[in-house]
């Protein structure tokens, strides 16, 4: 049994990990990468303890704070909390990753940065399970940079590709702006309700006294604080999540090394943000009790979330590198994820997490083997036929798509996309989203087939492809594994039985017959069968023959397909803008200090000079020449006074005697007085 | 003859003599001297002042004396550096032939 | 008035004259000190402690000797030249001049109604003067201290000239 | 009280150790290096003897030394340390020692390089605990002309530009300030801080002021103004800074930023704002325009430049900027309606934490830029090098390590401030806090350049060919600082426990006279 | 001699007092005040003249201990009786005149210069009670006395109508000149410190001990300890000792303005010069060394007189040593070294001295602050004028010699 007070246990194993890593020499290998899996192995333990703790009372918010420090009259504190939605991330978490690191130990064998790359792992596992852990927004938007980072550094991890390091720096940019909104909110936050603790005996933020005081504060300008605050707390989230208009780095995240793609950009981290609107959930609805304002936060997040969902599953369908598939498909599933909590249904929003975590670990995964045997080789169009050469990767790879695409009954995805859809067709603000959901269903079956397709079907396109073989044991198992969970944990939340559901929640959740509602179900069982019949109609039948003929898409409608190719042209447009807005006020700021401030204090520093210029001009001029004037007539006089002067010392001197006698003896005999 | 007139004749003497000097020798070493003389001659009235005349500040006689003494130390020093001077120029220190610098 | 007091104004004007009239320069300059000394002994005896022995310091110490020292750096015989027709009736003219200064002064000192007040010299410590010197003399002291430094350094450069071409200066 | 006059010996042993080297003419250059570093490490020694028995929880001088001066002008010898000197004077003891150690080898005429930093090591000290202006500007100025020399005679090829720059600057702002003060002294008669800062707490002061005449409270309050905002620098007084960081030498560089420029920042904290406090709140919405220009524009004209001592110069500017940004927000909400004590502890503490975590955060910085520099043969222009992470991952490690440190990532030192900083500017002026959020991602983005141009990639220009990793003298100036780093990351209260009683009290007494 | 004894003082503090009223108490008033004088002058006389014979005894066997022979042994238990000899011979030998001298002034100059070293003596505090004369500008009377043997040594040498003897009293003019300016710079600062000239008010200004350890006296203060450094060299070029012997440099001017003199006149200049050194010895002593002040306050009943003596003899050694040791410099050296060097010096140190009286007062971290300063200010301008005095010694300008 583990309490709230132990929970820090969980994320400093893995920081352990990371220290011992940082620390071991570049030879170190089997040092960092041993110390990693045994931390995470560690934290999967610790973590399944949580679970079962939590589980013993679902509805009860466990938590320990602490003082940080001390500021003024009060005190910052930080604190861990341990809940359902808390323990199940935390499992999810520490099971993800330790089948990544397993796998890595097999992708990463050749790198010569491999202890590095472990060390930076472990770091992130810390930081992901930190902001899963903590009590705080404090200590989760502490967590939340280092998790940042962490990605920032893996993604750059092959530094020497400069493509790598304008991701990296680009990923953390981009994150980064929505940090700073996630910031603000924080700030603001903290100053409207003096403090950050999710739960703190009735004085968190997160407890209703708070928040009722909250929502009755409005803005001038009729929008309600927790509205405003929730939105800068969602751009936090939407960087993340790469939520557009932040998506643009997710994609480019992909220079990473794969296991980096399939444990951050896929499973993890890029969850954080809908973890993050989870955790913070009531503070989003708590302006759905002010009926008359202008603007609800969740109504923002089910569009933005409607907008991802439809545009990442678009952009998908005409991507031919294997990761940028997965990468678009990851934002629309985050997209779908982020309609869920805006409509209201975080639970639904969490089951989908839980089990996209599982499918997109295993399709990533199964990409870096692909990858991996096809010798860093990643166009689709350049391999094929692999299902022959790998055969355990592809029943596996296969298992993810389905279980992505949302094939009915046996696959996780399809349950956890049916919450959702379920909960979309219930809004009642709007049904927009509602139909957005169902495009995306089908292009999510339609690009998923043709990926499957295109790599595995029909003959090897390439030599690199040709030579591919099956990848080594350490690799496999992990998929294996994956697999196991991709379909197995669709069960734990169907209609039937909602045990994540109600475990989630604290409260019982009645079950529902299967086919209450089925045409919702019938429906979306249609959809998906479209989608997979039209990507086997386009891709399956006719299998592509060489690397370079064109797609059937692209040849039916090639600019609409080089459009949706170069991303819907998102990186030209912020290319075109920003970073030129951003160049422009830097060589403003330049020009400003170099010719603006520093012209000026030079104007006064020749205004000094030229005082002093005309100072001494004046002088020689003016005063001397008067002065050169009046002394020319002094020197006549005395040259006529000169005279008088005999140069007789003695003469001058009997000269005083006499005179002295002489006027002596006019005061004497004189009388004078 | 009061104590007070007696030293004041003393000083005048004295002075007179210094006078004398100055006046006759063609020296200027002797004529600076001569001068030295009148000077210490003033000198000797300050102090009879301060020891006889009407009581005023307690030291200001004596006071005088000092600064004159100063004074007087400067001015043989200077004299006699002007007596090198001259001598340098013409090898002659007779007062008579210094007259260069008439108008 | 007492004996001491002609004795002294005696030897001092006794040795005055005879410097003033001496033929030998360096006699007379050593009578001259003797003289000074005299006026030292005058200030003694009227209770000037301090001038008496700054005069004795500064005459006496100092004044004479670089009286000397110019007397020999300006020496040519070892007797001054004997005064020629000029000298004496230069000489004449002086000692008139001279009588007709002192006839006036002593007659001025005679007619004037002089009260010497018959007490006791009047006691004056060195702390009183060096109070004095520094209180309200202090502004003249600080005038006669920059004198002094000009007139030593002026000294110096007169008496050093320009370097260049003195034959002794190269050996 | 400590019958050890302990402030003294802080102040006067690197004194007496740049006289020792003075008197030894003929000293090698091992010995006086040597000589030099032992007395600059006396100041932390003496530091952690007075932290020994510093009580935080009051809020008063401690160790104080007073003594009778000139009686004529009622000055005393009077020093003392409070939360806030003790930070600013560890601080100098923390750094000082590192900048010898990072000036070792590469500096000519060791001794006379040594005894010029412990002659400006002892003013900048002076600075920090003396209480009375009288001395205390001595020092100020005293930090000026070891300063130019450092700079004039080891700097760059512009280094007598810059240099004199400097100075000509500087002293422009000291002259306003000597100023100011004599128009306080001639309506006060004292110089003595802790009674001026009393006058001014109950407006006094303003009202002796005006005595003199109509336009003099603005007038000195002007005056003692300029003075600080140009050694701070507050933007647009700046101009002076970014030549003079980027020629002087490395250590020079790090004492500089590390802790000159907290002079005026310490200026306005220990001197402006207790003196002029109504003036200062009028004038104060204005200001945090200006502060905001530092902010933003110090970051984005750091994103254009190519050197890269210049870009980390600004890099100061835009950090230095924020402590005045809190200080600015606490004088606007000085004396409103609406209690915002909390607010203002925060800032302030915000504000301290940031002068001393940008000491060490800019401290290494310039160490890495000096590494890069002299690996490069005196190149330090940001297109350079290239892929240096691959032929120097250890400094490549630690100078990012800093460079994270300075854009403020948690767990890290430079983190802890700024939000202080932004939660306290949010309560008081929260339209500000949300424009310096531009300078914040400014400041990634500069930063980041810097290190993919730098370090990522393939090797190219200066790292082309064999670039040497970190030597045991690099570590031993880098280790501590990225240790302190992570350190204050995790543990500010280290730093905030010395100073929150201190902070406690301003906070609660935002009064207006 | 000076005021009654307190009774509390020990016997042997009050001996000489004791003696004296036994002497003249049965005198009448007016007479015992003359008496008391003469027996004052006669002791002074008897206690000079002896130590005058016993030092050059001493220093003949000093230098010849140096020098690494016995020195005179041959009369009286290891040559005691030397001096009594010497006398002897000086006073039977023939004195010669010669015929082109300024007879009258050849005559004048040892007796005057006699006459003057002994008037020095008269100002000196020899012992808590011992004091001869008290004078209110004992000091200067002191240093006016000296400055007339100066023209003393300038009569004796042009007296003597020889080319050497002038050559010396050139020399010895200049010299003494150049030596009186610091001699009498290096104690004004004592004057400022003790506010006093009158001998035994400084050396009541020197009581005291600091912590029951450091004597007051003045050499323990850093303008102190080079004004005595000062004072010092310029009393050995004063008196006319090795290393500034050069007025009667024997290897350059056979014996200076002393060529001409024989028999008992050379006695007399021979004495002149030892009292000189005596009386320039007992200066420094009052001055700076603390007078007849006990070092300890322990030692304090050992009568003061002991402890002048002592003082005066350790210095009189020191003088002896050095003439042993230290070369004869050169004429120019010899000015450059007063006016260069020590006068510059002297001036500074008047400044140290004014800068320690005015922050007498501080306390605490100041008054370290206040020795640091002091410090500087004595050693910088040393070391400064230091080197200018040793660098660039040009070739030797035979200008007055």
């Amino acid at each position: 049994m583990i309490d709230a007070a132990h929970l820090w246990l969980i994320p400093a194993l893995p920081l352990l990990a990371a220290g011992i890593g940082a620390l071991t020499p570049r030879s170190g290998r089997r040092l960092a990468s041993g110390a990693a899996i045994a931390a995470m192995a560690g934290a999967f333990l610790l973590s399944c303890l949580a679970l079962q703790r939590a589980l013993a009372d679902p509805a009860a918010h466990l938590y320990a704070n602490f003082t940080w420090f001390e500021l003024g009259d009060g005190a910052v504190r930080l604190g861990w909390l341990l809940d359902p939605l808390n323990a199940f991330m935390c499992v999810m978490v520490t099971f993800v990753s330790l089948l990544i690191f397993i796998f890595s130990l097999g992708y990463m064998k050749e790198d010569a940065n491999f202890k590095q790359f472990f060390c930076f792992l472990s770091l992130f596992a810390a930081a992901m399970l930190g902001v899963i852990v903590a009590n705080s927004l404090l200590l989760l938007f502490i967590s939340w940079e280092l998790v940042g980072v962490a990605s920032y550094l893996l993604i750059g991890f092959w530094f020497h590709k400069p493509a790598a390091a304008a991701a990296a720096k680009k990923a953390f940019l981009t994150t980064r702006i929505g940090d700073l909104g996630f910031l603000l909110g924080l700030v603001w936050l903290y100053d409207a309700t003096g403090s950050l603790l999710l739960f703190d005996g009735g004085h968190g933020v997160l407890e209703s006294g708070v928040l009722g005081d909250l929502a009755t504060q409005v803005l001038a300008s009729g929008l309600a604080v927790p509205t405003a605050i929730s939105l800068l707390i969602f751009c936090g989230a939407a960087g993340k999540s790469g939520q557009f208009p932040l998506h643009v780095w997710l994609p480019d995240a992909m220079e990473g090394p794969t296991p980096v793609s399939a444990l951050i950009h896929a499973a993890t981290m890029v969850a954080a943000g809908v973890f993050l609107v989870a955790r913070v959930f009531p503070l989003f609805a708590a302006d759905q009790v002010l009926a008359a304002g202008p603007l609800h936060a969740l109504t923002v997040v089910a569009a933005i979330g409607a907008i991802t969902a439809l545009l990442g599953a678009v952009i998908a369908v005409a991507q031919d590198d294997l990761k940028r598939v997965l990468a678009f498909s990851t934002v629309s599933q985050l997209g779908y994820m982020m309609l869920a909590l805006g409509v209201g249904s975080w639970v639904g929003a969490i089951f989908h997490l839980l089990t996209h975590a599982f499918f997109k670990a295993l399709l990533f995964l199964g990409a870096g083997s692909v990858i991996h045997a096809a010798h860093h080789e990643q166009d689709i169009r350049r391999l094929g036929g692999l299902s022959r050469s790998m055969r355990t990767t592809f029943v596996t790879f296969a298992v993810g798509m389905m279980a992505l695409a949302g094939v009915p009954f046996v696959f996780s995805g399809f349950w956890s996309k049916e919450a959702i859809l379920h909960a979309a067709s219930e809004w009642d603000v709007s049904h927009l989203p509602f139909y957005a959901t169902l495009i995306g269903v089908v292009l999510t079956a339609f690009y998923m087939t043709r990926l499957l397709c295109e790599v595995f079907r029909g003959a090897p396109r390439s030599p690199a492809a040709a030579h591919a073989h099956e990848s080594p044991r350490v690799m496999t198992i992990p998929l294996a594994v994956l697999a196991i969970g991709a379909v197995a944990l669709g069960f734990l939340g169907t209609p039937v039985w909602p045990w994540l559901q109600s475990r989630l929640t604290g409260t019982p959740i009645p079950a529902r017959p299967l086919l209450e509602g089925g045409g919702l179900m019938g429906l979306s069982i249609v959809l998906v069968a479209l989608g997979l019949g039209a990507g086997w109609a386009l891709y399956g039948r006719r299998v592509r023959l060489t690397a370079t003929a064109p797609d059937p898409l692209a040849a039916a409608a090639p600019r609409t397909w080089a459009f949706l190719g170069d991303r819907m042209k998102f990186d030209s447009l912020y290319a075109a803008t920003l970073v030129r807005l951003n160049a422009f006020v830097a060589a403003l700021a330049d020009f400003l200090d170099r010719r603006v401030w520093g012209s000026a204090v030079g104007f006064l520093a020749r205004f000094a000079e030229f005082t002093g210029v005309v100072n001494s001009e004046f002088d020689d001029g003016a005063l001397n020449g008067g002065f050169n004037a009046a002394s020319e007539d002094i020197r006549r006089t005395g040259r006529a006074y000169s005279r008088a002067q005999t140069g007789e010392t003695h003469g001058y001197l009997r000269t005083l005697a006499i005179a002295f006698v002489a006027l002596a003896l006019l005061v004497l005999l004189g009388g004078v007085r | 003859m009061s104590p007070l007139q007696f030293c004041l004749i003393f000083s005048g003497v004295l002075f007179s003599v210094g006078l004398a000097g100055a006046l006759a020798r063609s020296n200027a070493i002797l004529v600076l001297l001569g001068i030295e003389l009148m000077l210490n001659a003033a000198n000797l009235n300050f102090i009879a002042f301060w020891r006889y005349g009407p009581a005023s500040a307690p030291a200001t006689g004596v006071i005088f004396v000092i600064f004159s003494i100063a004074v007087t130390a400067a001015e043989t020093a200077v004299g006699l550096a002007l007596v090198i001077a001259i001598h340098r120029h013409q090898r002659s220190i007779r007062l008579q032939e210094a007259t260069r610098l008439k108008g | 008035m007492n004996a001491v007091l002609i004795l002294i104004a005696l030897v001092t004007v006794g040795t005055a004259i005879a410097a003033m009239a001496g033929r030998n320069l360096l006699h007379s300059v050593l009578l001259l000190a003797l003289a000074w000394t005299g006026v030292a002994a005058f200030y003694l005896w009227a209770g000037a402690e301090f001038a008496a022995f700054a005069q004795v310091l500064v005459y006496v110490g100092a004044i004479s000797m670089v009286v000397l020292f110019a007397v020999l750096l300006t020496r040519r015989s070892r007797d001054e030249a004997a005064p020629g027709p000029a000298g004496q009736s230069r000489a004449l003219s002086a000692v008139m001049a001279a009588a007709a200064v002192a006839g006036v002064l002593v007659g001025a000192i005679l007619r004037s109604p002089l009260a010497a007040s018959p007490g006791p010299a009047p006691a004056v410590t060195v702390r009183q003067l060096g109070a004095e010197l520094m209180g309200p003399y202090a502004a003249a002291l600080l005038a006669v201290g920059v004198l002094l430094t000009v007139a030593l350094i002026g000294a110096v450069v007169l008496a050093a000239g320009d370097r260049t071409g003195q034959p002794e200066d190269n050996p | 009280m400590n019958a050890l006059p302990l402030l003294s010996l802080i102040i006067f042993v690197p004194w007496a150790g740049a006289v020792l080297l003075a008197c030894l003419p003929r000293l090698g250059a091992p010995a006086s290096r040597a000589l030099a570093l032992g007395f600059s490490l006396s100041t932390l020694a003496l530091t952690l003897a007075a932290l020994g028995s510093f009580d935080p929880a009051t809020t008063g001088y401690q160790f104080v030394e007073r003594h009778d001066w000139i009686r004529a002008l009622h000055v005393h010898y009077h020093l003392g340390l409070d939360g806030l000197s003790l930070l600013l004077v560890l601080l100098t003891g923390l750094l000082s020692p590192l900048c010898l150690l990072a000036s070792w080898r590469t500096v000519a005429e060791a001794r006379f390089f040594g005894l010029l930093f412990l002659l400006l090591q002892g003013a900048a000290l002076g600075v920090f605990l003396a209480l009375d202006f009288f001395h205390w500007f001595i020092f100020w100025e005293l930090s000026l002309i070891p300063a130019y020399f450092l700079i004039r005679l080891w700097g760059g090829p512009g280094a007598a530009r810059a240099g004199y720059q400097f100075v000509i600057y500087t002293i422009g702002g000291s002259a306003f300030l000597l100023l100011g003060f004599a128009a306080i002294f001639a309506a006060t008669g004292s110089l003595d801080f802790v009674e001026l800062s009393s006058l001014g707490a109950t407006g006094a002061l303003g009202g002796k002021l005006a005595s003199l005449g109509g336009i003099w409270p603005q007038a000195v309050f002007l005056g003692v103004f300029l003075g600080f905002a140009v050694k701070v620098p507050l933007f647009p007084f700046h101009t002076w800074l970014p030549a003079t960081y980027a020629e002087a030498p490395t250590g020079v560089s790090m004492f500089l930023t590390g802790v000159m420029s907290k002079m005026g920042v310490y200026g306005f904290i220990r001197v402006l704002w207790p003196l002029f406090p109504g003036p200062l709140h009028a004038a104060a919405g204005p200001l945090l325009w200006f502060a905001l220009g530092g902010v933003v524009l110090g970051a984005f004209a750091a994103m254009r430049q190519t050197d890269l001592k210049r870009m980390i110069a600004y890099s100061s500017v835009n950090h230095l900027s924020y402590c005045l940004l809190a200080l600015f927000a606490v004088s606007v909400a000085t004396g409103s309606s609406r209690p915002a004590s909390e607010a203002a502890a925060a800032a302030l503490s915000g504000t301290l934490l940031q002068v001393f975590n940008h000491g060490i955060s800019a401290a290494a910085l310039f160490y890495c830029a000096g590494v890069l520099e002299s690996r490069a043969g005196g190149r330090r222009g940001l297109n350079d090098f290239g892929g240096v992470r691959s032929a120097a991952p250890v400094f490549a490690g630690l100078c990012g390590i800093a460079l994270f440190a300075s854009l403020g990532l948690p767990g890290l030192n430079g983190f802890v401030g700024e939000f202080l900083i932004f939660r306290g500017v949010w309560g008081l002026a929260p339209w500000a806090a949300a424009v310096a959020c531009l300078g914040l991602f400014a400041t990634a983005w500069f930063l980041l350049t810097f290190w993919q141009r730098v370090f990522h990639g393939p090797r190219a220009g200066a790292a082309a060919g064999p670039f040497a990793d970190l030597s045991g003298l690099d570590f031993a100036v880098l280790v501590p600082l990225v240790a302190l780093m992570f350190l204050l990351g995790v543990l500010p209260h280290l730093l905030t426990g010395l100073f929150n009683p201190l902070i406690t009290s301003w906070a609660n007494h935002l009064v207006l006279p | 001699m000076s005021a009654a004894a307190t009774t509390s003082e020990s016997f042997l503090e009050r001996a000489p007092l004791l003696l004296r009223d036994a002497v003249t108490g049965f005198l009448p008033e007016p007479a015992r005040w003359l008496a008391n004088s003469l027996l004052s002058i006669v002791a002074v006389l008897a206690v000079f003249g002896l130590l005058f014979a016993f030092l050059t005894l001493a220093e003949r066997k000093i230098l010849g201990r140096v020098q690494n022979r016995p020195g005179p042994n041959r009369t009286g238990w290891f040559g005691l009786l030397q001096p009594f000899a010497d006398g002897i011979k000086m006073l039977t030998k023939e004195d010669i005149v010669p015929r082109a001298a300024d007879q009258l002034l050849h005559f004048l100059a040892p007796v005057t210069l006699l006459a003057l070293s002994i008037l020095t003596f008269a100002v000196i505090p020899y012992g808590r009670h011992l004091v001869p004369v008290e004078l209110d500008s004992a000091v200067l009377y002191f240093f006016a006395a000296g400055a007339a043997t100066e023209l003393a040594i300038f009569m004796a040498g042009w007296a003597s109508h020889n080319k050497y003897a002038l050559l010396a009293a050139m020399r010895a003019l200049a010299q003494l000149i150049s030596y009186e300016l610091p001699l009498l710079l290096s104690f004004v600062p004592v004057v400022l410190a003790t506010g006093t000239l009158s001998t035994t008010g400084i050396v009541a200004a020197q009581g005291g001990w600091k912590w029951h350890l450091i004597p007051h006296w003045i050499v323990f203060t850093p303008w102190g300890a080079a004004g005595f450094a000062i004072f010092m060299v310029s009393a050995l070029a004063e008196s006319n000792r090795s290393p500034f012997d050069l007025p009667e440099a024997e290897s350059e001017l056979i014996a200076g303005h002393l060529t001409e003199y024989s028999g008992f006149k050379y006695a007399l200049f021979f004495m002149a010069e030892y009292f000189g050194m005596c009386a320039l010895s007992g200066m420094a002593v009052t001055l700076f060394l603390g007078g007849w002040q006990a070092p300890l306050p322990v030692l304090e009943f050992i009568p003061s007189y002991v402890w002048f003596a002592g003082k005066l003899l350790t210095l009189l050694l020191g003088f002896i040593w050095i003439r042993a040791t230290l070369p004869r410099l050169r004429i120019d050296q010899l000015t450059r070294l007063a006016w260069k060097f020590l006068v510059p010096l002297a001036l500074v140190n008047l400044g140290t001295a004014a800068f320690w009286s005015l922050t007498s007062a501080w306390s605490g971290p100041l008054q370290l602050l206040r020795w640091a300063v002091a410090l500087v200010l004595v050693a910088g301008p040393f070391l400064l004028l230091g080197r200018g005095l040793t660098a660039g010694l040009g070739p030797r300008t035979y200008r007055y010699a």
